[in-house]
């Protein structure tokens, strides 16, 4: 099925099913993110559609709200579809489709791990790339890198040569850039 | 068991011990860490815990432009850097509508095909370097020093290549460069099964990977498996066959599929989706993969006989030094060794990425790790590690 | 019984040839080495490691022509991981030049993208790719260091003097410009027809320490 | 001319303790220094066939001739003290015969010295035992499982006269001394306080304790075909020379017992089981490193692991040893000429006539011992650079399910053959039968080398001629890998 009868199928089911048109890329969906459970296991179970394989799970943070994309395919119909729920910065949380594709587990948890969104009814709902003591959600936008972990020094500033030469270029520029105009200045008349 | 007294039940009771198996282990093909929970030499459950190799590249990439990524996908598996640059470039040229001229998309498929050679070359000599022989291991060495070669001469660099760029690839081929690999892709076929009588057909190691870390069909779609991992457990689908993205259409190659458990197979003795059948499909797609680097290079003289000029024999794209991609996103996949490697890029019109998300082989192989392993012994552990050839890097980004 | 039997005759049978394999392998390492052996004998040192045949665009430490090189920051600016750092200045000519080039081999990654932008082909990676040192006391090596490929600076004195010399040629011309705008005005005059208003000076007056393509 | 026995005042103690005291010193130091040369083969041997150069560096010239070269400069100094001197001199003679062996050496068997390296390096790293673990056992393990390889050499008969002791149960005496070595390694196991060395630990204490069985079995069968016990009877029973043989009857390599067609099958089994013995690929399990880190001795490091090391060189020589004894013939040439140039005449010990060779045949003797030895310990070799590992229950499915089969199969034949010898010889008449299965024997000897021969000598297929010459061509256009 191509792109337009996967909508007008879940159209006729959720009308709250948007397609926006796009610019460049891929088309995609946006369900109602407290719908996201429902209309994966619809997309996963009708015959028609039957999405068995979930290729990806992306969190993204666009700085004003989450972003949830399930990139769906199918190997029976031979058709992809891209997925997206929007959620809340704060307290995003979402139920988690782990028991539909097996697949979703490490990505939920990278999910978790990177965006803070919680999943639930998740098998275990830890953090996977980091340390399961971080602080924050890296993936974020306004992140900001913790200056050390567990009192070990982590990158800060002037740690490479090169950022202690950009603070005295910049230095040695302004300093010209005075000498210079003042050099204008006093020029004989 | 028999009722005795408490004294004895108590001397009876064993308990389970926890190994932790990584991550500086011998054979967990890098900063793997297993939280092995074992009764004896049974293994009652493998908790993958990864994340030691985390560099995020991911979120690298959102404070760099398209151009700059290039290197960093390089790192994402440093096994198959050029299919990675590839799949990468793909995805970036499908948000920006840009085509590649046709001796570009010749070129990115044969330095594709060259290095899933030797990335496959690696992840069956590490195989056999897990079940305690060595040979095999170096003698894979040995060949992929000469795609090593042949890489060195096309873009200057034996591993990170960044050669694929956006709208084509960095250089041309150097005088000479088809006949070499034309010369590679004769000398690989009889040193494969010279590898094949070495290692492939012993019964030993046959013995090791039959009826090891069995996954069936239903399993390996519903972990998401993908690439020879899916196929060895005889799912037919290679994107390169079923969806082709550059010249594949024009190529003729097989799609291998383990034959697990047919008694005129290659593999009689084992069952459907066993280690040595995942292995086994990694031994053919290397013959595969040898088919078409020959098809390429006949392509490509035909190539050269065009004019100079014409659009066909470009090898780059014009593309804007600072690309500005259009608002959008865009989910991209591509046939790496280790599976389908898919780049989901969201642009939000600017200069940079607002999120790159790659989706790569190993993180679902170690996602249905802990399953797979359930009830084996500790030996079979490190054999399903190496039948799934993670490469940790990917799995981490 | 059958089954035990099948499981001796291919073992044996595998197991010999793979030996087989190998004792070829064994007899042609100790008869023809060459063609056999791929390694190279290693002794710490570079000495031996000459004899590695590099293929002509093999990626290497940068290394910059600095004749050839017009400081317009291009690699500076693609460079991902910030490991380059070009300053410029004016030559008497009025051209710029690359008063300052340092890279940071801590962490360049030798992915090539600068030499690829550099419009003059000035900067180029080189056939050296040896960093191993012995040197444990400091623990780094050639990779830790930064390698400074520029020119150093004019003193404060020869900037100034640039500065007005560039200021005088200025003021010449736009005196010049005055003159011929000047001249252009009376010869209108004198052919008695209303004067044409005199032409606008010409010259710019750029900021002086700004390089270009900036 | 007196005797050293005289010298030492007839049988007193003395003498008992200097005629079991030297022929054991001597034993050992010789087997410990093959046991480094092993080493060193070892990774000759892994780099020839993997492709790789290997150890080239550590050559005579740099390693002793730098040493021999200060000598000579200190003792070329002007304030230097005679014994300096003296020492220089001495470094001057020594010097052009050291430059022949350097040239000489790094041409044939380059960086043949990194056993000495390794050893110096192994004696001066630091000796660590963790806290937590059992410090008695720990440091007891290493030396229990070298006694237990080394004992095994006093019976071990190197030539017909050069042997520290002849038992008349020899035999046992080794079987028992060697199956020790669990004791030592399954200490180390314990006493490491490491999951992987426990593991290690009692995967080869399964593993040895089991593959005893059709050690058991291989010996039990060779002494009923020899029909004695000890070691030098076995070698004398398979050199086969009596009184009234002539020098080209008796004494070729087709009456070693091998190449009774059933000892033939049941050779592989005992080879197969002393490579368990001595935790050799395939049957590396206890010290697997991509499964267990390494096993039994992963918390060894220093002196400790090379005690570990060495045993392991020198059990395989042991076993080497012992199945040359009960198969190959022991120290017999295999060439009847030479024997019988050797033989000096007959004596009976113990009820029994045995040869008495020549000086030239005992050195002879001695030589071919060490040969065959030492090809079954490069054999070994082989077998570790070309095979993957067995898995535990697999290693243990060989061994009860084939191995022992095989071997109580054969037991059984060589029984059967006894009786059928016996009742035939009353038919048709000793001489008679025993020159059929001369020459029986003779041609299933022939048989088998020529098969071998023919296997591994089998000239290339045209597609491997192909294949090779690439070979050259690639290595040589794409120049040396970096």
């Amino acid at each position: 099925m191509d792109f337009e009868a996967i909508v007008s199928k879940l159209k006729e089911r959720w009308p709250e099913v948007e397609a926006p048109a796009v610019e460049a890329g891929d088309r995609f969906v946006i369900v109602p993110a407290e719908k996201t459970l429902e209309i994966l296991r619809f997309l996963k179970e009708d015959p028609e559609l039957c999405f068995d394989n979930l290729m990806a799970l992306a969190g993204a943070d666009t700085g004003r709200e989450l972003w949830l994309v399930y990139a769906l395919h199918s190997f029976k119909q031979r058709h992809k579809l891209l997925v997206k729920a929007v959620l809340p910065r704060e307290k995003p949380e979402v139920e988690s489709v782990a028991k539909l594709w097996g697949a979703a587990n490490f990505h939920e948890r990278e999910a978790y791990d990177l965006y803070g969104i919680v999943f639930r009814n998740h098998p275990d709902l830890r953090r996977l790339l980091n340390p399961p003591d971080w602080a924050g959600w890296p993936g974020r936008k306004d992140y900001e890198y913790p200056k050390e972990y567990r009192g070990v020094p982590l990158l800060r500033d002037g740690q490479f040569f090169s950022d202690d030469i950009k603070k005295a270029n910049a230095e040695r520029e302004a300093r010209d850039k005075a000498l210079l105009s003042s050099a204008i200045a006093q020029r004989p008349q | 068991m028999t009722a005795g007294t408490r004294e004895e039940q108590r001397l009876a009771h064993t308990e389970e011990m926890v190994l932790s198996m990584g991550p500086h282990h011998p054979s967990t093909h890098g900063v793997l860490r297993l939280e092995v929970t074992s009764d004896g030499e049974v293994v009652a459950s493998a908790r993958p815990d990864v994340g030691y190799l985390h560099r995020g590249i991911e979120k690298i990439g959102e404070f760099l432009d398209y151009r700059q990524f290039m290197p960093y996908t390089d790192r994402v598996d440093y096994l198959c850097a050029m299919n990675s640059n590839h799949a990468y470039a793909l995805a970036v040229e499908k948000l920006a509508g840009i085509k590649p001229p046709l001796r570009a998309e010749l070129l990115r498929v044969l330095v594709d095909e060259l290095n899933r050679i030797s990335s496959h070359l690696i992840c069956i000599g590490a195989l056999a370097m897990d079940m305690g022989a060595y040979t095999p291991f170096l003698h894979g060495i040995c060949h992929r020093e000469l795609v090593n070669d042949l890489f060195e001469e096309v873009c200057g660099a034996r591993l990170t290549y960044n050669y694929v760029t956006i709208g084509g690839v960095a250089y041309d081929i150097p005088q000479g460069f088809i006949a070499k690999c034309d010369e590679f892709a004769v000398y690989m076929q009889p040193k494969m099964s010279e590898f094949n009588q070495l290692i492939t057909a012993n019964s030993i190691f046959e013995q090791r990977l039959c009826h090891v870390g069995v996954i069936s069909p239903e399993q390996a779609i519903n972990w998401g498996l993908v690439g020879p991992n899916l196929r060895g457990s005889g799912v037919c689908w290679d994107i390169r066959k079923h969806e082709p993205y550059s010249v594949y259409d024009k190529l003729q190659f097989e799609v291998p599929v383990g034959d697990g458990g047919d008694p005129k197979g290659s593999n009689p003795r084992g069952v459907l989706g066993d280690s040595y059948d995942r292995y086994l499909v990694r031994v053919k797609e290397i013959n595969e993969s040898v088919k078409i680097v020959k098809q390429v290079c006949a392509l490509l003289r035909e190539n050269d006989k065009l004019p100079a000029d014409s659009p066909d024999r470009q090898y780059q794209a014009k593309v804007p030094a600072r690309l500005k991609v259009k608002r959008g996103e865009v989910y991209c996949r591509c046939e790496n060794p280790r599976g389908e490697t898919g780049y989901y890029i969201v642009s939000d019109g600017t200069e940079k990425p607002l999120r790159i998300k790659i989706r790569t082989g190993s993180f679902s192989a170690v996602n249905c790790f802990e399953d797979v392993t359930r009830g084996l012994l500790i030996g079979d552990v490190v054999a399903v590690i190496g039948s799934f050839d993670i490469v940790l890097p990917e799995v981490d980004r | 019984m059958f089954q035990f039997f099948q499981d001796v005759y291919l073992g044996v049978k595998t197991f010999m040839a793979g030996m087989k394999v190998t004792g070829v392998y064994f007899k042609n390492a100790n008869l023809n080495p060459k063609e056999t052996i791929t390694t190279i004998a290693y002794d710490g040192t570079q000495s031996l490691a000459q004899g590695v045949r590099l293929a002509e665009r093999f990626r290497g430490h940068l290394q910059l022509d600095a004749a050839r090189c017009v400081a317009c920051k291009a690699c500076m600016k693609v460079c991902p991981v910030d490991a380059i750092w070009v300053d410029a200045e004016r030559t008497e000519a009025g051209k710029f030049r690359v008063s300052r080039f340092d890279i940071d081999q801590l962490k360049c990654m030798y992915c090539g993208l600068c030499t690829r932008v550099c419009p003059t082909g000035g900067l180029t990676m080189g056939k050296v790719w040896w960093g191993a040192t012995f040197h444990t006391d400091d623990g780094t090596n050639m990779h830790g260091q930064l390698r400074r490929l520029g020119l150093g600076y004019y003193t404060d004195e020869q900037k100034i003097e640039i500065e007005r010399k560039r200021q005088e040629a200025a003021e010449a011309k736009k005196a010049a410009a005055a003159a011929a705008a000047k001249k252009k005005a009376e010869e209108a005059a004198a052919q008695a027809a209303p004067a044409a208003p005199p032409a606008a000076p010409a010259a710019t007056d750029k900021k002086p320490d700004t390089p270009p393509a900036a | 001319m007196p005797t050293i026995y005289d010298l030492l005042g007839g049988n007193s103690a003395l003498y008992t303790v200097i005629a079991v005291a030297v022929p054991c010193l001597i034993v050992t130091v010789v087997v410990l220094t093959v046991a480094g040369i092993s080493t060193y083969l070892e990774r000759k041997v892994a780099a020839d066939i993997q492709r790789r150069i290997g150890p080239n560096q550590c050559n005579v010239g740099p390693f002793l001739g730098e040493f021999v070269r200060t000598m000579v400069r200190n003792g070329a100094a002007p304030r230097a003290t005679g014994l300096a001197r003296a020492m220089a001199s001495a470094g001057k003679a020594v010097l052009p015969p050291l430059d022949w062996l350097d040239k000489v050496l790094g041409r044939w068997a380059p960086g043949l010295l990194i056993f000495m390296a390794d050893g110096l390096k192994l004696i001066l790293k630091e000796d660590i035992i963790s806290d937590a673990a059992d410090k008695r056992l720990f440091r007891i393990a290493p030396y229990i499982v070298l006694a237990s390889a080394f004992g095994a050499l006093a019976v071990v008969p190197f030539s017909d006269a050069w042997y520290v002791a002849d038992f008349n149960i020899g035999i046992f005496y080794v079987a028992a001394i060697t199956s020790l070595e669990v004791l030592g390694i399954l200490m180390a196991g314990w006493a490491s306080n490491n999951k992987w060395a426990l593991l290690g630990g009692m995967r080869s204490a399964a593993q040895i304790v089991s593959y005893e069985v059709p050690v058991g079995l291989a010996i039990a069968t060779a002494i009923l075909m020899t029909g004695t016990m000890s070691m030098q009877g076995m070698t004398c029973e398979q050199l086969g020379i009596t009184r009234d043989s002539t020098w080209l009857s008796d004494g070729w390599f087709w009456q070693w017992n091998i190449f009774h067609p059933a000892m033939f099958i049941l050779a592989p089994v005992y080879f197969l089981a002393a490579l368990a013995e001595c935790n050799r690929t395939p049957f590396d399990i206890p010290e697997a490193e991509s499964e267990l880190v390494s096993g039994y001795h992963v918390e060894y490091s220093g002196m400790r692991f090379a005690l570990f090391f060495m045993a392991e060189y020198a059990m395989m020589c042991v076993t080497s040893a012992i199945a040359v004894t009960l198969f190959l013939g022991g120290w017999s040439t295999g060439i009847a000429p030479l024997e019988h140039l050797g033989l000096a005449g007959f004596e009976v010990r113990a009820g029994v006539q045995v040869p008495v060779f020549h000086w030239y045949g005992t050195l002879l003797h001695l030589l071919f011992f060490a040969a065959k030895t030492y090809g079954l310990v490069l054999l070994m070799m082989w077998i570790r650079w070309t095979l993957p590992r067995f898995r535990v229950d697999q290693m243990m499915a060989l061994c009860w399910k084939k191995l022992i089969p095989i071997g109580l199969f054969c037991l059984l034949a060589v029984a059967a053959w006894m009786i059928l010898r016996m009742v035939l010889a009353r038919q048709i008449g000793e001489a008679l039968l025993d020159r059929i299965t001369f020459w029986g024997r003779a041609a299933f000897a022939c048989g088998v080398a020529g098969w071998l021969l023919w296997y591994f000598s089998r000239p290339l297929t045209p597609e491997e001629e192909a294949q090779r010459e690439m070979v050259a061509r690639a290595s040589v256009e794409s120049g040396p890998a970096l």
